[in-house]
């Protein structure tokens, strides 16, 4: 038995015990569309008004979106365009790839196939090379390959879990390009779980009708890193680490000619000019939306979104926000850290206070996590912590207890090895959830080739919006950087080969954008990109003092 | 979520610093409320990516402890430093050129230096994974690529096996060979994908997804709702 | 000595790879004669040489190791194929039960894992088989007389002295068993002269000198193939031979009662195809 | 040529072969069933010499202790009972022990063609 728990939460594990038994075999019904309409409209966070700013300036000027990016995306830039000098260039380069990330990585692997020498390619990454959301991902990536299954159902999914407001074309794209990727992945040698037989052992996904999800145990997204990182280093792709684009360049015309990174250690500034530009820096989790935890990782700033929304990307669907139903709440922590939703797959029941069962495991993401805060703040059957936080109970051990010992062991190891480092057995007692901000449901707009408003500017990833409208499901967003971080190499690789050098590196946008801030009357004091989150301690923050060290 | 003010604060020393901070943090959030702002050493934050190596002594004892600071609760009278990665050769390949069935020992023609491994089991000891790093080094060096390619399957590639090994073995780069090799060479490929491929390259369903594609909101939600669910993998 | 239904088993690394002939033949041979070899369900590479200075201790972790894989399978006995693995684990176990403090060192190294109390012994497969004549005479379908055979023991099996498995100066375990197959055993003075050992890796002049001297002596003989048991001076004795006009094949002796009891295992992997050789006299079809 | 004794040296190759080199009455045993002796710069019992002279530098010039592969020739046949196999080998670890490689792992030819045991002993016998 685990001793993490207190006694007055084992007490209610005891209930989830007594009532395991009758739950195992009950096949709860889905919510009817009217019901889950109304529990997302009453509990969810994204269709709380006060959440959400208009905003005033810029080429989505009018749209909704979360008042911690909006605040963002009205600021001056961290830079002064008459500061800058643009005049030596540091890196001259074919393509260069702001973000290295999944998406980021696979659209060097891709640009290199389309015939660019990878010399001619640059990785700009904010943290290292393949530390981003990619990395973390548990659960799995959608592509249909089963008889059963086709590339037509795998879009219907979509298509309503995200509540019809996907694109078509980007939608048709993931989905038609998920085989092929699968096939790309095998010929990399990624480790995917297999029968004997060598087919791949798939789950269902929340939302998905179909057995689709591949994984390879439950680090589906640090296998597919790994082997892409591996591909990109024997290809020998430079990479520069702790190196952050702060600002996009573009030529006189307004296009995008590169970027401005900055070395997060030294201070100083490095000039890139670029003949196409992949913009893959992935989400926003670190902007703490409506002061939900996370579980994304350090540099999940929304850089990308504020520098393509400067030179005019569009964007879309930034009113909604993808909470995990299940972030961990318990103990503190590891609060917000992803509880995968492979637990649910492999049939883990969210119960409440008093052992019941009380939705459907398997709903889209959206929904199970708003009935999982109704259970908490509406009909008050969560379990508090002793530090306040509320949750309900993951019923983990059920796995076992469906399909026998060690299922959650063999399945579950990263799981397990993170309950475990607090003393808590997953595998034998329920785990504590309460849904965690995740994932960026929208983004820059995109075209199905990756190519955006602004030529010479690419954008594949969590960055980009549309692909999942306002709601993705779970397994889709491996799938998205892969099919779109293709697209996006391939494209960038093709407008680089036919394109002359960009003739001009300027910062011209942004002191546009800045008139148009001040035109608007906007005056703020949060200058963005913001790069990394501020988690220093209150106390030390008041009495910093904010002067030069010099060694 | 929980008020600081309330909680029992413990020592801990950083870099030889003394520090007082709230129990029940880990040893990364420790040092962020001790006033440090990580460039490096921090990545996801959620024990998946290996960036936050972490050394630490615990006060009266003699064993140096290794782990990820991200996933590690401070514990009062901890001696703390973070380790920045540290560079190991890594032997580059083409995946078309490492096939078992050519090369019965490619794990030990790329990696010669895993012939040093004297079963020390330092590696293993220094794993915040758990991982039976020893046991794979060992399994690599009599060609069991397989065997290695499972037992390191949870690597995070944090690099502390390599700092540790007196052998100098590059575990991790070892590790992610294996591992490709089996993902490409031991393990059967999939007729049923293969089978999905063809069919796409085909256009079998081109027309049905264009069709998805033209439909109303109102259309869409109509099949949306009839579709039926599969019921068992 | 030994006394169970079959043998916990040690393979050593080769034996996996390029030995894989041998664990093959070997195995083979002994389900045929009704004493499987089981192979241990963990083990470590042996170090492959034995480390010699009295202060190592580091270098005796690894065989150490092995033993107590041994003893936590509730097995006292071990048999190894490989010379060299036979040699560093035997020498290894000798070493910590003449020195008990040695024996100690190691255990509090291993911290959590189970001690070694010392009680596994080590045993070369020749030595199983040696017992075994009468079985082994029984089992012989194919009649091997066309052939002249050196039996070659290098070094591992007979020195140091106290770990031999046979005379030191004047064995003839191998020749009694090659003797049982019906072929003609050709005495070869340099049977336990060193090949050259791992010199291979970096200096092959030195082993091509060695391998000059020793197959040169067996092709004076007119010998169709040289006989024995470690994977290194299979490998150095077949290998070097590209810089000679010699062309003998080099056998493991399971190899060879492989083909006597009429078992189509091994031949594999030899730098020297030893089925020519084996067509020419009839033996294979 | 006037050498410089170095009994340290002496009294480490001692502690670390457990062997008395004083024992050593020069016989030429060793040297007469060594099968690497041609490729020896110096033979086996000649560094007995200058071990017991104290000779570091004129042992640590000559290649006889990495020609030497440990075949134990020497050490079975010697009349007085030396383990010339440990001198060779103590000798080894003093050069090692100052971190220095005798074989370049990374510039090894043919290396998938060699057995493990091969590549294993090299390295045990030839890298720090």
């Amino acid at each position: 038995m685990s001793d993490g728990y207190p006694e007055y939460m084992r007490r209610s594990i005891e209930k989830v015990e007594a009532t395991r038994e009758n739950r195992a075999d009950i096949d709860f019904e889905r919510m009817k569309p009217e019901e889950s309409q109304e529990t997302l409209d009453n509990f969810h966070p994204d269709y709380r008004k006060e959440g959400k700013h208009e905003l005033k300036v810029g080429p989505s000027k009018g749209e909704l979106a979360p008042i911690e990016l909006a605040e963002l995306l009205e600021s001056p830039s961290i830079i002064d365009p008459s500061e800058i000098d643009l005049s030596q260039v540091d890196y001259d380069v074919e393509i260069l790839i702001v973000g290295g990330g999944g998406a980021g990585t696979v659209a060097a692997l891709w640009a290199i196939k389309e015939g660019i020498d990878p010399k001619d390619i640059l990785i700009a990454t904010k943290l290292r090379h393949g530390d981003s959301n990619s990395m973390m991902a548990q659960g799995g990536i959608q592509a249909a390959d089963k008889e059963v299954d086709s590339p037509v159902t795998h879009y219907l999914d979509a298509i309503g879990g995200g509540h019809y407001t996907n694109e078509p074309d980007l939608l048709k794209a993931l989905t038609k390009d998920a085989p092929e990727i699968i096939k790309w992945h095998e010929k990399l040698g990624i480790m995917y779980d297999r029968d004997e037989k060598g087919e791949f052992v798939e789950l269902p996904g929340g939302g998905t009708s179909r057995y689709r999800l591949h994984s390879a145990g439950d680090y589906t997204g640090m296998e597919l890193m790994r082997v892409l990182m591996d591909e990109s280093r024997n290809k020998g792709v430079p990479v520069l680490e702790f190196a952050p684009a702060v600002e996009l360049l573009t030529d006189e015309k307004g296009n995008v000619s590169g970027a401005l990174l900055m070395n997060l250690e030294t201070n100083e500034y490095y000039v890139v000019r670029a003949k196409s530009t992949i913009m893959a820096t992935g989400g926003f989790g670190r902007l703490h939306v409506q002061s939900y935890p996370t579980s994304n990782h350090y540099g999940a700033t929304a850089d990308g979104l504020i520098m393509g929304y400067r030179v005019g990307i569009p964007l879309r669907d930034m009113d909604s926000v993808q909470y995990h139903p299940t972030g961990a709440a318990f103990p503190d922590q590891v609060i917000g850290l992803l509880v995968t939703e492979k637990v649910r797959s492999l049939g883990g029941q969210p119960v409440n206070a008093d052992g019941e069962l009380f939705v459907n495991p398997l709903e889209p993401r959206d929904v199970e996590a708003a009935a999982i805060i109704r259970e908490c703040y509406g009909r008050e059957k969560g379990i508090t912590t002793p530090t306040g936080m509320r949750g309900v109970w993951l019923d983990s051990p059920l796995i076992d207890f469906k399909e026998g010992e060690g299922t959650v062991a063999k399945r579950l190891p990263a799981m397990v090895r993170q309950y475990e480092r607090f003393n808590i057995d997953m595998t034998k007692d329920p785990i504590l959830v309460f849904p965690t901000l995740h994932y960026q449901n929208g983004g820059l707009m995109i075209n199905s080739d990756s190519s955006t408003a602004v030529d010479g500017l690419f954008a594949a990833g969590e960055v980009s919006g549309g692909v999942h409208g306002k709601n993705r499901l779970m397994g889709n967003s491996l799938l998205d950087f892969n099919v779109f971080g293709r697209r996006a190499g391939i494209t960038a690789a093709m407008h680089a080969r036919k394109g002359q050098k960009p003739s001009k590196l300027t910062l011209d946008h942004l002191t546009k954008y800045n008139k148009e801030l001040k035109d608007a009357g906007i005056e703020r004091k949060n200058p963005s990109p913001m790069l990394l989150p501020e988690y220093r301690g209150k106390r030390v923050l008041e009495r910093h003092l904010d002067v030069q060290v010099t060694l | 979520m929980s008020d600081e003010e309330d909680k029992k604060m413990i020592d801990i020393y950083v870099m030889g610093r003394r520090y007082k901070v709230p129990e029940g943090l880990t040893i990364m959030t420790a040092l962020e409320y001790s006033g440090y702002k990580y460039v490096r050493g921090c990545g996801c934050r959620g024990g998946f990516c290996g960036a936050c190596s972490t050394v630490y002594r615990k006060e009266g004892e003699y064993k140096l402890k290794m782990d990820l600071a991200c996933q590690t609760a401070v514990e009062d009278g901890m001696f703390l430093v973070q380790l920045p990665f540290v560079p190991a050769v890594r032997k580059g390949f083409e995946i078309e050129d490492v096939d078992p069935k050519q090369n019965d020992n490619v794990l030990l023609e790329k990696y010669p230096e895993i012939a040093r491994c004297v079963s020390c089991n330092t590696c293993t000891k220094a794993c915040p994974q758990d991982i039976k790093v020893m046991d794979y080094v060992q399994a690599s060096l009599r060609g069991d690529v397989d065997r290695a390619a499972k037992l390191s399957f949870d690597c995070i590639q944090c690099g502390l096996c390599s700092i540790r090994c007196p052998a100098d073995i590059k575990h991790y780069h070892l590790a992610q060979l294996a591992r490709r090799i089996k993902g490409r060479y031991i393990d059967l490929e999939s007729s049923e994908l293969a089978k999905m491929v063809e069919e796409l390259q085909e256009g079998k369903y081109d027309e049905e997804l264009n069709k998805l594609c033209s439909m109303s909101k109102e259309e869409l939600k109509k099949v949306y709702d009839e579709r039926t669910f599969q019921k068992e993998g | 000595m030994i006394t169970m239904d079959g043998y916990l088993y040690y393979p050593g690394c080769t034996l996996k790879t390029k030995a894989s002939d041998y664990e093959e033949s070997a195995m083979a041979v002994m389900d045929a004669l009704g004493k499987p070899l089981v192979e241990m369900e963990d083990w470590y590479c042996c170090g492959a040489v034995q480390s010699l200075t009295t202060d190592d201790l580091m270098h005796q972790l690894a065989p150490i190791r092995t033993m107590c894989c041994a003893q936590e399978e509730g097995e006292n006995e071990l048999v190894t194929l490989c010379d060299m693995c036979y040699n560093v684990l035997k020498q290894a176990n000798k070493r910590i039960k003449d020195n008990p403090d040695d024996l100690e060192t190691i255990n509090e190294f291993q911290d959590e894992d189970p001690d070694y109390l010392g009680d596994v012994e080590v045993y070369h497969l020749f030595e199983v088989l040696k017992e075994m004549k009468k079985e082994i005479k029984k089992k012989v379908v194919k009649d091997l007389s066309s052939l002249k055979i050196a039996p070659y023991y290098g070094c591992m099996l007979l020195r140091p002295t106290e770990i031999a498995v046979d005379d030191t100066e004047d064995p003839k375990i191998m020749e009694e068993l090659i003797g049982l197959t019906g072929a003609a055993v050709i005495d070869n003075p340099k049977k336990t002269e060193c090949c050259g050992s791992y010199h291979t890796v970096n200096r092959g002049d030195i082993v091509e000198k060695r391998v000059k001297e020793i197959v040169g002596r067996a092709v004076e003989d007119d010998v169709d193939m040289i006989v024995l048991s470690c994977p290194l001076c299979q490998f150095n004795l077949e290998y070097h031979q590209r810089v000679t006009d010699f062309d003998v094949p080099v056998l493991y002796l399971t190899e060879l009662l492989a083909i006597a009891f009429g078992l189509e295992v091994g031949l594999k992997k030899h730098k020297i195809d030893p089925i020519k050789k084996l067509k020419e006299k009839d033996i294979l079809e | 040529m006037k050498v410089k004794r170095d009994l340290e040296f002496l009294d480490k190759v001692e502690e670390l072969s457990g062997q008395s080199v004083n024992a050593c009455i020069r016989c030429g045993t060793c040297s007469a069933g060594c099968p690497f002796v041609k490729d020896m710069d110096v033979l086996p019992e000649r560094i007995f010499k200058k071990i017991v002279l104290g000779d570091k530098e004129g042992i640590l010039e000559q290649n006889t202790m990495w020609i030497c592969a440990e075949c134990f020739t020497c050490s079975v046949r010697c009349p007085r009972d030396i383990d010339i196999a440990k001198i060779m080998e103590a000798v080894r670890q003093i050069v090692l022990r100052e971190d220095i490689d005798k074989v370049d792992l990374d510039h090894i030819q043919n290396l998938e063609d060699l057995p493990q045991l091969a590549v294993v002993g090299c390295f045990r016998k030839e890298t720090a």
